[in-house]
């Protein structure tokens, strides 16, 4: 079919009309192949200007689109949509960018007019090859897998159940509630760890769109967003099949075991956890081992922090509730708490070491502490910040070790292919703008799996989670491919699967039958970057293809 | 037929004729052989500025490439817009006539300057010492009816070096005179328009010749010895493997080849490849097997491919880094099967290749 | 402008910080129409000030904008600048909310964002968005590459309303019929069913903290101006210089200012203070920079690699307590050490990080909204979710529940359209 | 310190080879060898499991018909297949592990058996006269040949992953020494009841000695060649010659892909292009993008390239392709610290990426 | 070359922050000489090797390739890939004595108008220091056949 192009060049005031000779431009694309139509206009963007495009296009019954004007930052999709309105597919345009990147940053006219024909020229030259692009419509499956039954799994798996969307919810464990039901209390409120973790479980039970899965593994996460397979198993090794569309990846966190031993956990007695504690106030016998109430209580923050080499961010806290739980249940006994730097942050966890303090925690900033048994009582040599050491004893030691990710994330990470980051805890998509999704659409994170935080944390990204999900995974609604996306000819490919690795999202696959790799366009965010991988040309990126790109540079160079 | 003589050497002559047309805006640009900076490295190239055209030498006996494979190259994505004029070689012309009948190419607007060909040398030989002396010789021997020795095997055996359908032929073929003078016929009414104010003495004069004859026969024995040896060499399976023995498999041949349009060679397609399974069940059945497979296969599928349209321009004989005489077994075996049909490849655009087309009674001798 | 009928998949976002924007995106991807009311003539919030966001040192603008366009260009969200809640009735499901919209003064259909009409105007006053250490006109865009590239009237400076002059030389200079003085401040009726309040937070005003001498003159910075000097769009092209013009041959940062008077830690300024580090040495790597803190609060799995990378670069002292005395031409601190010994320090530049605080006007806001102010004035309920409000239909996003930093924030707006739609689909019983 | 097992070699080390070979066949160590067969001037690999096939085998010969690489793919492409002995050159064992890094080949159950290499002398050559060829003593041998410094396995993290080596170098002349390279060379020998007890001091001094000599001449070489080559006027006329044919790449081992991109015409111009890139370059244009075809092949496998010299072996024009291509590959591996070949767990650097590395490319 | 040199310059902008960085440019009205035309692709990792080599082989005399600083593309990684396939093209230039010198990699990001600007006017001086580029010059000798 013959191809048509129209060009207009848009005034836009004196911006342009002033800045270059249009009229010279005009002339200067007319002669070029396939235009039809080459003329100038006052102010394309404004509601006449796109009328008037319509117009044209119907008028001279083109086939593509070149307007010269301002950034198409301001107006691309403008334009595209001019496009359409007037039946012609919106990729069959091209915008040359002649008011930031010439009017306004060219004084010399004449230069200015050169340099604005070299733009439009090379928009005429690309456009001729362009081709008409549809975005494609996937059948998804609302359904959800939320692996972990701690509160981050329960808090989303309560939101994102209802009658149009089934959710699964898998635990390792025999029983729901994750590490939070260990806690009597919960900082800095001092509310019910249990009371929370109940609220959710008692809607997740409540509610029968949801399949909760205990005792239950993942074994494997095949396929991609809105089609995922997924196989889990049992302890009796009984294994069940089901689809989903999404998943999230809310496995808690455990205590880094790594540096206990270096203050004497396991050898000297009395020495404990904070989760051991956690669970001796729960069990109601805050005591020593020979069943004594402690007279006195050493309480030591960042155990093992040079070892993960992070602040474990909730220590400090757990430190002071565990403090307020000696109080509040043992009245006299002298609790200290061993710090280095005092991690409160947010509007709250001041005030409750406030309290705490006034409860009669005392708090004694140290550098490195040591632990040793006196024979009678443990010793605490304190090596203050400013390096004088001073002796403490005591007949309670509690650690705080820092916070890693549960073991089981790393296996969760392989099954998707996810890489995971310095510390063993899975990587964001973005630490700022996309906190609870990864490089895999589709697969969301809340809780430990992305690093340590405090409930509420835990909650703002597992019910976060539950959002993009209710957003982007409507039930009946299909999936939107981009148009823009990659493609990888068959007879061209080789197989070897170079643009796979480089691809940042998982979208390329290798199909071992056909010995090639193939793009999933759901997944494909349209960068490019397989296609310049790619040595002989077989993946090609649609909208700027290699041809296209020469095109538009070969104009440039005449 | 118009005929223009310039009293000036071949190369010059034609860079005249060239000139005026590019000076006087009938051309856009030529394609001809040119030699670019010292080295003399000798190529195609596209020459659209009259000053430029010193680099021109459009009659330096080499085929570095085929220009019937290049002008298809050009012309693939869209006839010419203002006329090029093409200096090309009778083998060239009927290459680039082949393809067009595959629409690999435009014809329209290309100004074909050709030549009755006394053939040109072997880029092997060429690069590898003497140049200037092997040049200086070609030219005296151009002059002879017995094709030189120098000259390329397969332009020794070339009974097509007469232009069929070009619009300007320079007569070079067995002329004693070319030091002093330069014959050029103005062969197509196109030709008659353009070559108006060329500075040449032009009178009437026709293209065949006696000398044309006594060449033609010359080169006819030549073949006749080559396709009878040849013929000896690769009878029989046995015969082709051994012809082929040394193939290094760089499948130089087929990317020379002006026929060879393909943008991907079928002979390199997956399928053709060995599959685990395949060696084993190979190994039981023989023994022992040749890797990389497909030596044979390669070159007697290209030919089944290629046959009917080989131009013998001798370029795939000319690459071949282990010395194969290739084009001496493809022209040799295209000739027998364009015989079959009465068929001449490049000899006329409007010509059908035989296998797209048949008639109701014929080849009865094929059937049982 | 036109309100839609019915509260029906309507939702109203007050804020349009990046989590306003994000909580704006993702209602519109659920297929909600979304109202997203911004106070100030340009959106993006605190986080288009700032060149470079911790802990990966990345390009802010480069990290907002694309978010932006997506705003602008996204059909079913309405972006409703220079405008402000001023009534909300009803209840989860159905609220009538009453928004007050100032006049631009300026078509944003006719706008080309050519800035033409900048140069005429005869008024130029302290560029608040510049933290006032730019210039700016009674007519103006915040900043270069503020969005939506349409500029607008000060009416509180602009000589024609203000002495109302019959001044028309912008509107002369707009070659669009662009300025029309005769719009009109609209108050629009807007039903919805749900609110996301994403308001963010302010910085507590510096010359409040008396000991910590910041006068707005003179060779004390808030974060704020520091971050507008390093800001390659900003007033000095991102030189790093003091008012007078000099270079700093050193600077001290100021951790926790404020944090006695709010009595709560602000969470991100000691991150911030350590980007500071990177900004002061990347521009002026001679100049020696000092950090004084008084507890290093740099939670979660990335910040302490990055604390560690710029420990080198400054000396880091522990402080109890500060104050800080005009010395000359520069900046006199006396501290008390971390190890109790009185010490003295004098720096060109002194930097402050001040506390954050509940957003100008968050009270009204709290009284119309009918929800939760804790005790130090930020939104939100103490039980369950951080994005609950308290009250039913109505949730909270970002700073303005309190200090967070950016990924925080935009995980909370998340969280809180999950909440939203998570509601709305069971019609808000159980709320 | 390796050793290595004493294999007689009273009519010359390639027939005692062939002869260990055929043992190997015998024994059912392999289902299959592959070696060089020649059939007068004709010499090409092959797969052989009929051991008395091995009498006419040709271990080794001092041409290189086809890259062993290539050899290889050409029959594990699609995945691994028998147990197969490949008795390859030192570069051919590269290309093979550079080719599975490119997916190409899967040579899990190859046993790559290498031997001291003298380096091999010209097709060309070998051509007008294989016996005279025959007799190869290093002297004759190519140019890249000649500068080799990877000819052999004596170190201990050797570049290239044979299993089993044969020793020539320093060695006795009716003698060579078997020794095994990888665990899977240790595996063979034992199968075969071969203890390797022999000291292998003189062969690792007599290779080190002359990688020494190779690398000066290498070096020696290579300054030459920037004066015959660099600079686009130069390279222009080096390369001038070229007629396009491809012989290069196809006969390059690492060159996998099924249609160059210089195959499928990048540019895609059409007359009217021709004539403009004619007059933009000065009113005159040549035709062929001759370097186009030769940068972008370097930017696609220079990294890969194993100086195998196969491509200025099969070059009608004699380019030194080779030799420009070594001294480029040098440089984008030297970017890298890369070595081709030196093992396949090394991912191809364009495969992967550093955080902070190659400041000094951006600005 | 008789008339004063004008250069063509291509440049390969990332779409999400030279690109915008290049409008920023353009909004605070900075001015840059006229030598460099913009190719917009979506990403840095777009930019094949072999465009490069073709634009050099066509004529331009330089060629720039500007995108996200490392860390900050928009597509997680590609800046990193862009970066290494760089790096080996113009490592090939070196070693072959191609005048390296006109090809560049820069990191502009969104905001940087001014560094948009600054390297639009450092490159079009070195190249204009460098001169035309070689293909365009005279050819040396010509020789007679």
């Amino acid at each position: 079919m013959e191809k048509r192009i129209g060009v207009y060049v848009c005034e836009c005031g004196p911006n342009i009309s002033e800045a270059l000779d249009i009229d010279r431009v005009v002339e200067a694309v007319s002669g070029m192949d396939g235009v039809v139509v080459a003329d100038r206009y006052k102010l394309l963007c404004a509601g006449a200007g796109q009328q008037h495009l319509v117009d044209q296009i119907k008028e001279h019954d083109l086939t593509h689109l070149v307007v010269a004007a301002c950034s198409p930052k301001e107006h691309e999709s403008t334009f595209m949509s001019v496009c359409e309105k007037a039946g012609i597919n919106p990729y069959m345009f091209q915008m040359a960018n002649i008011r930031e990147q010439v009017a306004w940053v060219t004084p010399d006219k004449e230069q200015a007019t050169e340099r604005a024909i070299r733009h439009v020229r090379a928009a005429v030259g690309r456009v001729i090859r362009h081709t008409p692009l549809a975005t494609r419509e996937i059948e998804c499956n609302p359904d959800v897998l939320v692996i972990g039954g701690g509160i981050a799994g329960l808090s989303s798996a309560a939101l994102l159940a209802g009658p149009e969307r089934k959710v699964y919810l898998v635990e390792k464990e025999p029983a729901l509630g994750g590490a939070v039901k260990g806690y009597e209390k919960l900082f800095p409120g001092m509310r019910s760890g249990s009371e929370l973790v109940q609220r959710y479980q008692a809607q997740v039970e409540a509610n029968d769109n949801i399949t909760v899965l205990t005792g239950t593994t993942v074994k494997s996460i095949l396929g991609f967003l809105g089609n995922f397979e997924i196989a889990v198993e049992n302890g009796q090794g009984e294994g069940q099949e089901f689809m989903v569309g999404a998943v999230v990846a809310a496995l808690g966190m455990k205590e880094d075991t790594e540096s206990l031993g270096e203050y004497g956990y396991g050898e000297i007695d009395d020495v404990y956890t904070a989760l051991e504690v956690e669970a001796m106030n729960l069990e109601g016998r805050l005591a020593l081992k020979n069943g004594d109430a402690p007279k006195s209580v050493g309480i030591i923050h960042c155990v093992g922090r040079e070892h993960s080499e992070y602040c474990s961010s909730v220590c400090c806290m757990a430190g002071m509730k565990i403090g307020r739980y000696l109080k509040d249940k043992l009245g006299d006994v002298k609790v200290t708490g061993f710090y280095r730097d005092l991690c409160v942050p947010g509007c709250d966890a001041e005030q409750f070491y406030r309290e705490t303090r006034d409860a009669g925690m005392e708090f004694v900033r140290v550098g490195r502490v040591e632990v040793h048994d006196s024979g009678n009582g443990i010793v605490l040599k304190c090596g203050t910040a400013e390096g004088a050491v001073k002796e403490e004893k005591v007949d309670m030691v509690v650690l705080l070790p820092s916070v890693q990710a549960a073991e089981d994330v790393g296996a969760l990470a392989e099954m998707l292919s996810l890489p995971l980051g310095p510390h063993g805890f899975m990587i964001e998509e973005h630490e700022k703008l996309a906190p609870v999704n990864t490089s895999m659409e589709g697969v969301y994170l809340a809780g430990g799996v992305t690093g340590p935080g405090t409930a509420e944390q835990t909650l703002s990204q597992s019910e976060a989670a539950a959002g993009r999900i209710l957003a982007g995974l409507v039930p009946g609604r299909k999936l939107e491919t981009e148009a823009r996306v990659s493609e990888i000819r068959a007879d061209l490919c080789a197989g070897c699967r170079t643009c796979l690795t480089v691809c940042c999202y998982g979208a390329i696959d290798y199909d071992p039958m056909k010995g090639i790799c193939v793009v999933n366009e759901v997944l494909c965010r349209g960068c490019g970057n397989c296609a310049s991988a790619c040595p002989s040309g077989a993946a090609s990126h649609r909208h700027f293809t290699s041809n296209q790109i020469y095109r538009e540079m070969a104009e440039i160079l005449k | 037929m118009k005929l223009l003589t310039i009293d000036k050497e071949p190369n010059e002559a034609v860079r005249d004729l060239l000139g005026s047309l590019l000076s006087e805006g009938k051309a856009a640009g030529v394609l001809c052989l040119t030699r670019e900076g010292d080295s003399g490295a000798v190529r195609y190239g596209l020459i659209t500025d009259p000053e430029r055209l010193g680099e021109a030498v459009p009659f330096y006996p080499a085929m570095p490439n085929n220009a019937g494979k290049l002008l298809s190259a050009m012309t693939l994505r869209g006839a010419a817009g203002d006329p090029i004029a093409a200096v090309v070689r009778p083998c060239e012309l009927r290459a680039f006539i082949e393809v067009l009948k595959r629409q690999q190419g435009d014809g329209a607007n290309i100004i074909t300057v050709s030549s009755t060909c006394p053939g040109v040398l072997p880029l092997k030989r060429l690069v590898r010492g003497g140049e200037a002396d092997l040049v200086e010789n070609y030219w005296s021997a151009a002059a002879q009816v017995e094709p030189s020795p120098d000259i390329r095997q397969a332009c020794r055996a070339c009974r097509h070096f007469v232009p069929g359908s070009a619009d300007f032929v320079v007569d070079l073929a067995g002329r004693a005179d070319l030091k002093e003078r330069t014959r050029v016929f103005a062969a197509s009414e196109k030709a008659l328009s353009l070559c108006e104010g060329v500075e040449a003495e032009s009178g009437e004069a026709e293209l065949e010749s006696a000398e044309i004859g006594k060449i033609r026969e010359a080169r006819s024995r030549v073949a006749e010895e080559s396709d009878a040896e040849t013929g000896s060499k690769a009878s029989g399976l046995s015969g082709i493997v051994d012809f082929f023995a040394s193939c290094v498999a760089c499948r130089a041949c087929r990317t020379v080849c002006p026929i060879c349009y393909c943008r991907r060679c079928d002979f390199e397609a997956p399928y053709w490849e060995y599959g685990p399974r395949d060696v084993e069940t190979n190994l039981r059945k023989r023994g022992a097997v040749r890797v990389p497979p497909g030596t044979v296969n390669f070159h007697v599928g290209r030919l089944l491919h290629m046959g009917l349209s080989c131009v013998g321009c001798g370029m795939c004989t000319d690459v071949c880094p282990v010395d194969i005489p290739v084009s001496d077994l493809f022209s040799n075996t295209g000739a027998s099967v364009q015989e079959l049909f009465g068929y001449e490849p490049g000899r006329d655009a409007e010509e059908k290749i035989p296998i797209t087309t048949f008639e109701e009674n014929e080849l009865s001798e094929v059937e049982r | 402008m036109t309100a839609a009928s019915s509260a029906e998949d309507n939702v109203l976002v007050i804020g349009a910080g990046m989590a306003g924007i994000e909580a704006s995106l993702t209602l519109a991807e659920a297929g909600a129409k979304v109202y997203l009311v911004e106070r100030e003539p340009l959106f993006g919030g605190k986080t288009i000030k700032y060149e470079e966001v911790f802990a990966n040192m990345e390009c802010s603008t480069c990290m907002a904008a694309p978010k932006q366009q997506e705003v602008l260009q996204n059909d079913r969200i309405e972006l409703m600048t220079l405008s402000e809640v001023r009534e909300v009735k009803g209840e989860a499901g159905d609220f009538t909310v009453g928004v007050h919209r100032k006049a631009r003064y300026v078509d944003a259909e006719a706008c080309i964002g050519c800035n033409a009409c900048f140069d005429p105007c005869p008024v130029s006053l302290p560029n608040e968005f510049e933290e006032n250490l730019g210039e700016r006109k009674a007519i103006y865009l915040p900043c270069p590459g503020a969005l939506p590239n349409v500029p607008s009237i000060d009416t509180e400076r602009c000589v024609r309303f203000t002495e109302n002059k019959e001044c028309t030389l912008c509107q002369e200079a707009c070659m669009f019929e662009a300025i029309d003085f005769n719009q009109k401040d609209e108050d629009v009726e807007l039903k919805v069913s749900g609110i996301i309040v994403a308001t963010g937070s302010d910085l507590i005003d510096s010359s409040q903290l008396k000991e910590l001498g910041y006068s707005g003159e003179g060779n004390v910075y808030t974060a704020l101006e520091l971050e507008r000097l390093y800001a390659s769009n900003g007033p000095t092209e991102g030189t790093i210089q003091l008012r007078d013009g000099r270079t700093p041959s050193s600077a001290a940062i100021v951790h926790c200012a404020g944090r006695k008077d709010t009595g709560y830690c602000s969470a991100v300024c000691c991150m911030y203070s350590l980007k500071f580090v990177h900004y002061l040495k990347d521009k002026l790597p001679d100049t020696t920079v000092h950090e004084f803190y008084t507890d290093m609060c740099i939670p979660g799995k990335k910040y302490q690699e990055f604390h560690d990378r710029m420990k080198d670069k400054v000396n880091l002292v522990r402080y109890d307590e500060l104050s800080v005395s005009p010395n000359g031409g520069s900046v006199g601190i006396s501290y008390k050490s971390g190890a109790g010994t009185n010490e003295k320090l004098d720096v060109d530049m002194l930097i402050l990080a001040p506390a954050m605080v509940p957003s100008r006007g968050a009270e009204e806001l709290a009284g119309m909204l009918g929800i939760e102010q804790g005790g130090r004035g930020f939104f939100g309920s103490s039980t369950g979710s951080p994005a609950e409000s308290g009250k039913g239909g109505i949730y909270v996003a970002g700073c303005a529940q309190g200090p967070k930093d950016i990924g925080q924030s935009v995980a909370q707006a998340g969280a809180a359209v999950g909440r939203f739609l998570s509601a709305a689909s069971r019609g808000f019983s159980g709320e | 310190m390796k050793k290595g097992y004493a294999l007689q070699a009273p009519d010359g080390v390639r027939k005692a080879v062939a002869g260990f070979l055929k043992t190997c066949l015998d024994k059912d160590v392999f289902d299959a060898v592959l070696v060089c067969v020649r059939s007068g001037s004709a010499c090409s690999y092959v797969l052989v499991q009929e051991p008395s096939f091995l009498d006419t085998a040709d271990c080794l010969p001092p041409v290189m018909p086809v890259q062993g690489g290539k050899a290889v793919m050409s029959f594990t492409r699609h995945g691994k297949g028998m147990r197969i002995g490949a008795l390859l050159r030192p570069c051919e064992i590269r290309a093979a592990v550079e080719l599975s890094k490119l997916q190409q080949t899967v040579p899990e159950n190859i046993s790559f058996i290498s031997m001291d290499c003298e380096g091999v002398i010209p097709l060309s050559d070998w051509l007008s006269d294989p016996e005279a060829a025959g007799a190869a003593d290093g002297s004759g041998v190519r140019e890249l040949c000649s500068i080799c410094e990877q000819f052999s396995f004596c170190e201990d993290d050797p570049v290239g992953k044979a299993d089993l080596h044969i020793a020539t170098m320093g060695v006795a002349k009716d003698r060579a020494l078997l020794v095994p390279v990888s665990a899977r060379g240790d595996e063979i020998l034992q199968k075969l009841d071969l203890t390797p007890g022999e000291e292998t001091t003189g062969w690792v001094e007599e290779v080190e000695k002359l990688r020494k000599k190779r690398r000066e001449a290498r070096e020696e070489s290579f300054a030459e060649l920037r004066k015959r080559v660099c600079g686009l006027d130069a390279l222009s006329e080096v390369f001038g010659r070229c007629l396009e044919c491809h012989a290069c790449r196809t006969a390059c081992p690492i060159c996998y892909c099924r249609v160059c991109f210089a195959g499928s015409e990048p540019a895609g111009d059409a007359a009217v292009d021709y004539v403009r890139r004619a007059e933009r370059l000065g009113g005159s244009c040549c035709l062929p993008e001759q370097l186009l075809f030769h940068l972008g092949r370097m930017s696609h496998m220079s990294l890969s390239c194993v100086s195998c010299g196969m491509c200025e072996d099969v070059c009608p024009v004699d380019i030194p392709v080779g030799s420009i291509f070594s001294m480029v590959g040098q440089a984008t591996q030297g970017l890298f610290d890369y070595v081709p070949g030196r093992s396949a767990e090394a991912d191809l650097p364009l495969k992967k990426f550093v955080l902070d590395e190659l400041e000094d490319v951006e600005d | 070359m008789g008339e004063e040199f004008k250069p063509r310059i291509v440049a390969f902008l990332c779409n999400w922050c030279s690109y915008a960085g290049a409008d920023v440019a353009g909004g605070s009205k900075l001015e840059m000489p006229p030598t460099l035309t913009p190719i917009k692709v979506m990403c840095s990792s777009r930019v094949d090797p072999v465009m490069v080599t073709l634009a050099f082989l066509r004529g331009a005399d330089g060629v720039l390739i500007a995108g996200c600083h490392p860390g900050d593309c928009h597509y997680d990684k590609g800046n990193y890939y862009a970066r290494r396939r760089f790096a080996v093209l113009k490592t090939i230039f070196e070693t072959l004595d191609l005048e390296p010198e006109r090809l560049r990699l820069s990191w502009v990001s969104a905001s940087e108008g001014q560094r948009y600007a600054e390297v639009v006017r450092e490159f079009s001086a070195k190249i204009a220091e460098l001169g035309p580029n070689p293909r365009r010059r005279q050819p040396a000798g010509i020789k007679e056949s």
